[in-house]
């Protein structure tokens, strides 16, 4: 098993710069999200990885040996990719196998290996298929469990489980992550779902325009976002924007705003506070709990409704807010409402802008 | 990624030596029309004397655009023709599709020799008779197969979401067609227009039997010439006819992109 | 990608008809027409020319199966057929390979497009230059001899390998070109795929490129196998003493004796062969793409 | 007026300068087609009844065309140089029919022996050269069954059209075969190969082999051996239907005249007239007078007769059997 | 405009039924979004409505009128397809531009109805590159640009955002739901996104194998569930199994559940409840604050962070229980911890079962 090392990796598509200096660790036997905007270079840096495509300038080194004189079939690599890239001439069981079956394994083991990794992505009975008579996210399935039935060293996983629903996910995830701990391969995957990142990964990197913006443990980038790009691309945020006044800041109508964690920053400068919806409380009184909080007015604009929570979008002379409040079948906040909004200055990171 | 690079340069080195073996025997051909021995004799000794002497041969010339003109007519007609066949036959599903299939291989597989002496028959029968049109129907016929069969090979590389997104976005079946299927199966259109070319424009057995005196076409003088009086013109007309379409070809290349998308 | 059906709405007879019509009428036409009236030819004992009195026989198939002579050749030409095939799939492949996934840009046009050329001259006069590359003291005779430390003769003019090298030649084309449009058409994403499974190259080229690419071959295959299998100039010409075939024999029925009933009837046998043989090569093909 | 004319390419009637000559003497046009092989002339003549007014027929199939009724009898009171044929040419069984004269006859030659002079210090005498080890793999002979067979016939020192023993023919045939380089088929494959020193001896035609040396200066030289040689009669005859007989007839005569043949040779080279006065016309020491006109020659050579069309096909059946045994 | 109606439809593929006699009214100009897992026949039915395909039986009408003989280019649909189908030799402005010249619009027109369709989809610079030459998410894109450019009636859409990260997702959301009120457009859509699903649209129908197992707005569906597979299948929910007691269920265990809400059942039968993660409330001590409510003892077994909220898992004999928190940045519950749960009957709905 193997750590992946990126160092000062760069790749240009003509003009474009695709990678941009990029050095990330890939701890050996980590799950590791890769997080960014369509576009920012996240399979471009996996198709380096695996060496599909070679960088202008930097290295990689796989169990800390350079693999640039490495040919991808001698990487020991399983890889999904975001268009499948299913054989079209091969069975579904064909397709399993094929990494197996190059490899030189028994008939027998083969036969045992593929049907344990289709029952694994619940497609045991589609064995005989060919991939064109398959769905969506059941073709997803099968390039999945083509990428995880050799047991590579490494496993490159692009979009692995974007096409299949929620309930599926959960069990391709908790599989993934099973697999991934017994024998310890290096993870390393693309995805657009927030929610299956923050609760799979260990360390999570975000690129934008072929940039490493931020890495580290979720929790870490959840909570203090190094820029108003971090805090509002991985999870939602309100951002507000003024000068620092040492403790927090202060914005253009005079309000005062604490900050509890963050960049230690000289008063005077412009900087910016951003502040997660769900830790703000929403009531209709203005009656103070807790003197030190932060506390502003506004007037319910709109509430929607997306499942166990609902979002309140409170405008507050001319920026909106929003709130996110459980759905814990208490009473709803009619549109219109004026309500106070409060936080605790724990809840609010200070971030340098510019 | 070392690796790659030298089998790259492999691959390259390797399409220059096949179109060396491709190429060896027109070389010769060039170089003959220079040398002064019509029977190819060697010590090369340098002569244009074939040029000069072909510019006088009226017959020759006249049978060279002959040819000419119907290799390029039956290519554009062939390659029409098929390629509209190779769509249906992708496309539809019906009953005898297996036999209509099937029924291309008798114009390759039966010698053309026998095919022509059918032809000349039959157009005698029928009212037909000889002369270029009667050429040009031949060589159209056996030019078809040739597209039909290149053409399909290629149609089955095609995606059909592609033309399922086309009729969604309200292409009707024609501009499906021209503007999505066509453009993807354009290198099999082009092949198949080069086969029909060539087929046509290297065809003896049908255009001998089916042309009539004064309308003949270049094999045809040529086969006729071996008999007797063979003479390099021919190597001069051919390597004219060759470098010619070499610098059309090379100048098409350079203008026009069709060797295939991803 | 290959393999995917049509679907219900593509269905039918009468849509397929107006594409299928012009092309099937033609050949009817120039081609389907004429050969009948020489499979009714084949089935004559005399040709009903100058009054002269004909009747219907089977006599003429019946020869093909009495004379050894013409099942001999025809196992020839079939030999011939596939090993010239053969030779073609080797020596095209690569290189509609290199062409497809190698080469890029204009280059790659260039020689899609130059592949082809030396077919647009005429056939005889390439072969008269294959002579001189072939035969004793010819080209590569002169050029081996000065290369090579040892003396050595090299005379294959007029003999089998010149029959093939010269059909090689004037068929490889044909491999080259069918197979790069299928060759193109593969996703480079499936071969990355492969290789990222540990497939090696060679692997790769067996277990997806060469079954993806089979329609080419195939197509290629048919367009080399089928006329070489009744080819007779090439052979007669290249081969010398070893050049008679089955191709020639039948050249022989029409051109030195007026037989065409016997010439017409050895050449539907040999087309009926031809198609069994297709027929039981498509689903093995089928089973491999 | 235009003239059709139905010949082998290269072969007198299409050469430029007569043409130009007898346009301009008659104001006729000539118009010159060609064919590869006999058979293919009469299929010609079969399927464009009235396009041809001339054509060139091998005396040998004379006989077929007339009785697929093809050609029409000449008037040969309309063609002056009729009267200087040399009367067994004339008088040939092949030609008439019913008293009418069919053919015109035009020039003769024979299917011999050429060797090139470069592999011979003195030139042969005997068609057993074809056979001389020394000459192994260096000997060619026509791919053409009756004059293959017809060839092995003399070699046996039979009668090449009452052929008795056909199994000493197969015999004297298939043990030529291991000789053979190549089989020819045109002229120019036989010139082709002498001029890169690829054979020593085959058979070939007379008028081709004068050709050869007179024209392209090529070191062959013809032998007519002991045992003897074909002899072929080539005739012109008018096909029924013809648009322009007198045009035809004009035509015909000038073929035959002295004056052409003598700048045909001269500047081409060409097989023996049928003319006597023509071939009179020519130099003393001319091949087509000296060789071709002595009477020992005479004695030695046979013409082809006209052969059944079942002859032709065991003729071709025994030659595909000879040269598939090689393989 | 036109709303789609859809009646007895099915479609068998061999001895798979992947469409079983699937019944659903598309209104005229509404947001519909079409759920089900993987393989439950959602491309099917969207094929069936383009035309691509035809079903075995059952009815089609688009307008009102049945469009059986109505050819695809005929029905004026746009359609995302899920792996896009763009055209490979054209540009990403032809692609898009293609439906509007091949209706014979004006090349002026088209040039700039087709800028804006890219700068509507943030891809205003790259009408230029040809399709390999994009990142799986601007491919994405350049479908949805291509499907709504020629402003159809219906508008098809298999998971037209499913390679998008959530930013770039939200903005996308929202043009959509412009430029279908603006136009009316009928929209269907297909998703794994369950906060998409529930936040766009105005009726949401759920697939499973083929058929239809419910269908309605988006809160009733998640409020009011009518089976165990709706429960769990839109948002989370927590199934208790037993019989009923006519105002709730009675767990194998003697444990009570009252319900508030869902089938009225005689008692006696076999039944489960359903709750909703979010609606339980999870604390350490016992004090009863709500005599009426549901109350279960357990032990905390995990935590999973996941942004804006956490789940508990929580153990009570044989069963777990997840509990979703706000991460409001107030104290966390300890692995271990013994934990009481409560939540009232309202939030409990009863479900027939079998
Ligand atoms: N062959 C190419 N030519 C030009 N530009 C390219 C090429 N391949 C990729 N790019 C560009 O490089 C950038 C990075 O692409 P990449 O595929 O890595 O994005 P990504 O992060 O995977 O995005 P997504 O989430 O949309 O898949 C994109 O802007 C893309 O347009
Ligand atoms: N050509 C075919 N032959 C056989 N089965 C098919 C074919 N096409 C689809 N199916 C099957 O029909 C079922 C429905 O497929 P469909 O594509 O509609 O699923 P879906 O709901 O879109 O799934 P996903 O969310 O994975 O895209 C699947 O089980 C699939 O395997
Ligand atoms: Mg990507
Ligand atoms: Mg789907």
């Amino acid at each position: 098993m193997a750590g992946v090392q990126v160092s000062n990796l760069s790749r240009s598509f003509g003009a474009h710069k695709a990678l941009d200096d990029v050095s990330i660790d890939f701890a050996d036997g980590g799950f590791y999200a890769l997080l960014g905007p369509s576009g920012s270079g996240k399979t471009t840096l996996l198709r380096q990885i695996a060496g599909f495509d070679f960088p202008d300038s930097g290295r990689i080194a796989i169990g800390g040996e350079s693999v640039e004189r490495v040919p991808v079939e001698k990487r020991r690599i399983g890889m999904v990719f975001q268009n499948y890239a299913l054989f079209p001439n091969m069975s579904v069981g064909d397709n399993v196998a094929f990494g197996l079956s190059v490899r030189g394994e028994a008939k027998a083991t083969i036969a045992s290996e593929v049907q344990h990794a289709l029952d694994l992505v619940q497609l045991g009975k589609l064995g005989g298929r060919r991939p064109h008579q398959l769905s969506g996210g059941q073709r997803q399935r099968v390039a999945l469990a083509r990428a995880i039935v050799t047991k590579p060293r490494v496993l490159l996983l692009d979009e692995p489980l974007g096409a299949l629903d929620k309930a599926l996910r959960v069990d391709m995830q908790i599989e993934l992550k099973r697999i991934q701990r017994e024998i310890g391969i290096t993870t390393i995957f693309v995805t657009h779902d927030q929610e299956e990142a923050l609760t799979m990964s260990d360390r999570i990197g975000i690129l934008r325009d072929g940039r490493l913006v931020q890495e580290g443990p979720p929790e870490e980038i959840y909570d203090s976002p190094k820029s108003e790009f971090a805090a509002t691309f991985l999870g939602d945020a309100n951002i507000f924007r003024g000068e620092t006044t040492g403790t927090g800041i202060r914005l253009p109508d005079g309000t005062a705003i604490a900050a509890g964690a963050g960049a230690a920053l000289a008063a005077g400068a412009k900087a910016s506070c951003a502040v997660r919806p769900e830790r703000i409380r929403i009531a209709t009184d203005s009656g103070t709990s807790d003197p030190n909080a932060n506390m502003l007015r506004g007037q319910v604009s709109k509430r929607i409704f997306a499942g166990n929570n609902s979002t309140y979008f409170v405008d507050r002379g001319g920026q909106t807010l929003k709130v996110i409040v459980q759905n814990t079948g208490i009473e709803r906040l009619a549109e219109g409402q004026k309500v106070v909004l409060r936080w605790s200055p724990e809840s609010t990171v200070l971030i340098a802008t510019g | 990624m070392a690796t790659t690079r030298i089998l790259e340069w492999c691959g390259r080195l390797y399409i220059w030596l096949l179109l060396a073996f491709l190429y060896l025997p027109v070389i010769i051909m060039a170089l003959m029309s220079f040398n002064v021995s019509p029977f190819y004799q060697l010590p090369f000794e340098w002569t244009t004397e074939w040029y000069a002497s072909l510019w006088q041969n009226d017959q020759l010339i006249s049978a060279t655009w002959n040819s000419i003109e119907i290799a390029i007519i039956t290519t554009i007609i062939s390659t029409v023709l098929g390629s509209a066949a190779s769509l249906a036959l992708y496309r539809y599903e019906f009953r005898g599709k297996k036999v209509l299939q099937a029924l291309l291989f008798p114009p390759i597989a039966i010698p053309w020799l026998i095919t022509g002496t059918a032809m000349l028959i039959f157009f005698f029968g029928v009212g037909i008779g000889r002369g270029l049109f009667a050429i040009l129907l031949g060589h159209v016929a056996l030019a078809l197969p040739y597209v039909i069969v290149v053409v399909s090979a290629r149609l089955q590389t095609f995606a059909p979401e592609l033309e399922e997104a086309a009729r969604s976005l309200g292409a009707n079946q024609w501009q499906v067609t021209s503007r999505v299927t066509l453009p993807w199966i354009m290198p099999g259109v082009i092949a198949g227009g080069l086969f029909a070319f060539a087929v046509s424009f290297d065809q003896f057995v049908v255009s001998y039997f089916l042309s009539t005196p004064g309308q003949t076409t270049l094999p045809v003088e040529i086969y006729a010439a071996i008999r007797k009086g063979f003479t390099p013109e021919i190597n001069a007309v051919s390597t004219i006819i060759i470098v010619v379409s070499m610098a059309l070809m090379l100048l098409t290349a350079r203008f026009f992109k069709f060797g295939g998308e991803k | 990608m290959a393999g995917q059906v049509a679907t219900g709405s593509r269905s039918g007879l009468r849509s397929a008809l107006p594409l299928l019509l012009p092309a099937y009428l033609w050949l009817t036409v120039a081609i389907f027409l004429p050969l009948s009236a020489m499979v009714f030819f084949s089935f004559m004992t005399e040709l009903p020319l100058a009054g002269k009195v004909w009747a219907f026989t089977l006599d003429n198939y019946a020869t093909f199966f009495s004379e050894r002579l013409y099942l001999t050749l025809l196992l020839a030409s079939l030999r011939l057929g596939l090993e010239v095939t053969l030779w073609c799939v080797v020596i095209g492949y690569p290189a509609a390979y290199v062409l497809a996934k190698v080469l890029k840009g204009r280059s790659r046009e260039a020689i899609f497009l130059l592949v082809i050329l030396p077919f647009w001259s005429n056939g005889l006069v390439r072969i008269f230059s294959w002579a001189m590359v072939l035969r004793e003291g010819g080209i590569l005779d002169t050029a081996l001899n000065a290369v090579l430390p040892f003396k050595i003769n090299i005379d294959l003019m007029y003999s089998y390998p010149a029959v093939i090298i010269g059909l090689v030649h004037s068929y490889v084309p044909y491999m080259v070109l069918t197979c790069y449009l299928t060759l193109q058409a593969i996703d480079d994403s499936l071969i990355e795929a492969g290789r990222s499974l540990g497939a090696s190259r060679l692997q790769m080229l067996k277990r997806v490129i060469i079954p993806l690419s089979m329609p080419g071959l195939v197509a290629g295959a048919a367009l080399i196998f089928v006329p070489v299998v009744g080819s007779f100039m090439e052979p007669r010409i290249l081969g010398g003493r070893t050049g008679t075939f089955y191709g020639t024999v039948i050249e022989d029925q029409f051109v030195a004796v007026f037989n065409w009933p016997l010439g017409a009837a050895l050449s539907f046998i040999l087309l009926a062969v031809v198609l069994v043989i297709l027929a039981l090569a498509s689903p093995v093909l089928k089973r491999a793409a | 007026d235009e003239v059709h004319v139905l010949n082998w390419k290269g072969y007198g009637a299409d050469e430029p300068w007569a043409i130009a000559a007898f346009e301009k003497a008659t104001g006729n046009k000539v118009v010159n087609d060609f064919f590869n092989s006999e058979q293919e002339m009469l299929t010609k003549l079969r399927t464009n009844p009235g396009l041809y007014d001339v054509v060139m027929i091998n005396a040998a199939f004379n006989d077929q065309a007339m009785a697929e009724k093809l050609i029409q009898p000449i008037d040969v009171s309309k063609i002056t140089n009729y009267a200087d044929i040399s009367p067994d040419k004339a008088g040939s069984p092949m030609l008439a029919r019913d008293g009418k004269v069919y053919g015109v006859p035009w020039v003769w030659g024979l299917t011999a022996l050429a060797i090139n002079e470069k592999s011979f210090e003195t030139p042969p005498t005997s068609i057993t050269e074809m056979w001389n080890e020394a000459h192994k793999g260096r000997v060619v002979i026509r791919d053409d069954a009756v004059e293959a067979v017809q060839f092995g016939a003399i070699a046996t020192g039979q009668n090449i059209n009452d052929i008795k023993d056909m199994e000493a023919v197969k015999a004297k045939l298939t043990s030529l075969m291991p000789q053979i380089k190549t089989f020819w088929s045109s002229e120019n494959d036989w010139n082709q190969m002498v001029a890169s020193n690829q054979i020593d001896i085959g058979t070939y035609w007379s008028g081709s082999a004068d050709r050869a040396k007179t024209h392209f200066k090529l070191p062959v030289a013809l032998v007519i051996p002991r045992e003897g040689a074909v002899a072929w009669l080539d005739a012109f005859s008018i096909p029924v239907g013809a648009k322009n007989v007198a045009g035809a007839e004009a035509f015909i005569n000038y073929m035959i005249d002295p004056g052409f043949y003598v700048e045909w040779v001269t500047k081409v080279g060409a097989p023996v007239s049928a003319n006597t006065k023509a071939v009179a016309a020519l130099p003393e020491d001319a091949f087509n007078r000296k060789v071709m006109g002595d009477p020992d020659v005479a004695k030695r050579i046979q013409f082809q007769a006209p052969i059944t069309d079942a002859q032709r096909e065991a003729y071709l059946a025994l030659w595909q059997e000879i040269k598939v045994n090689v393989k």
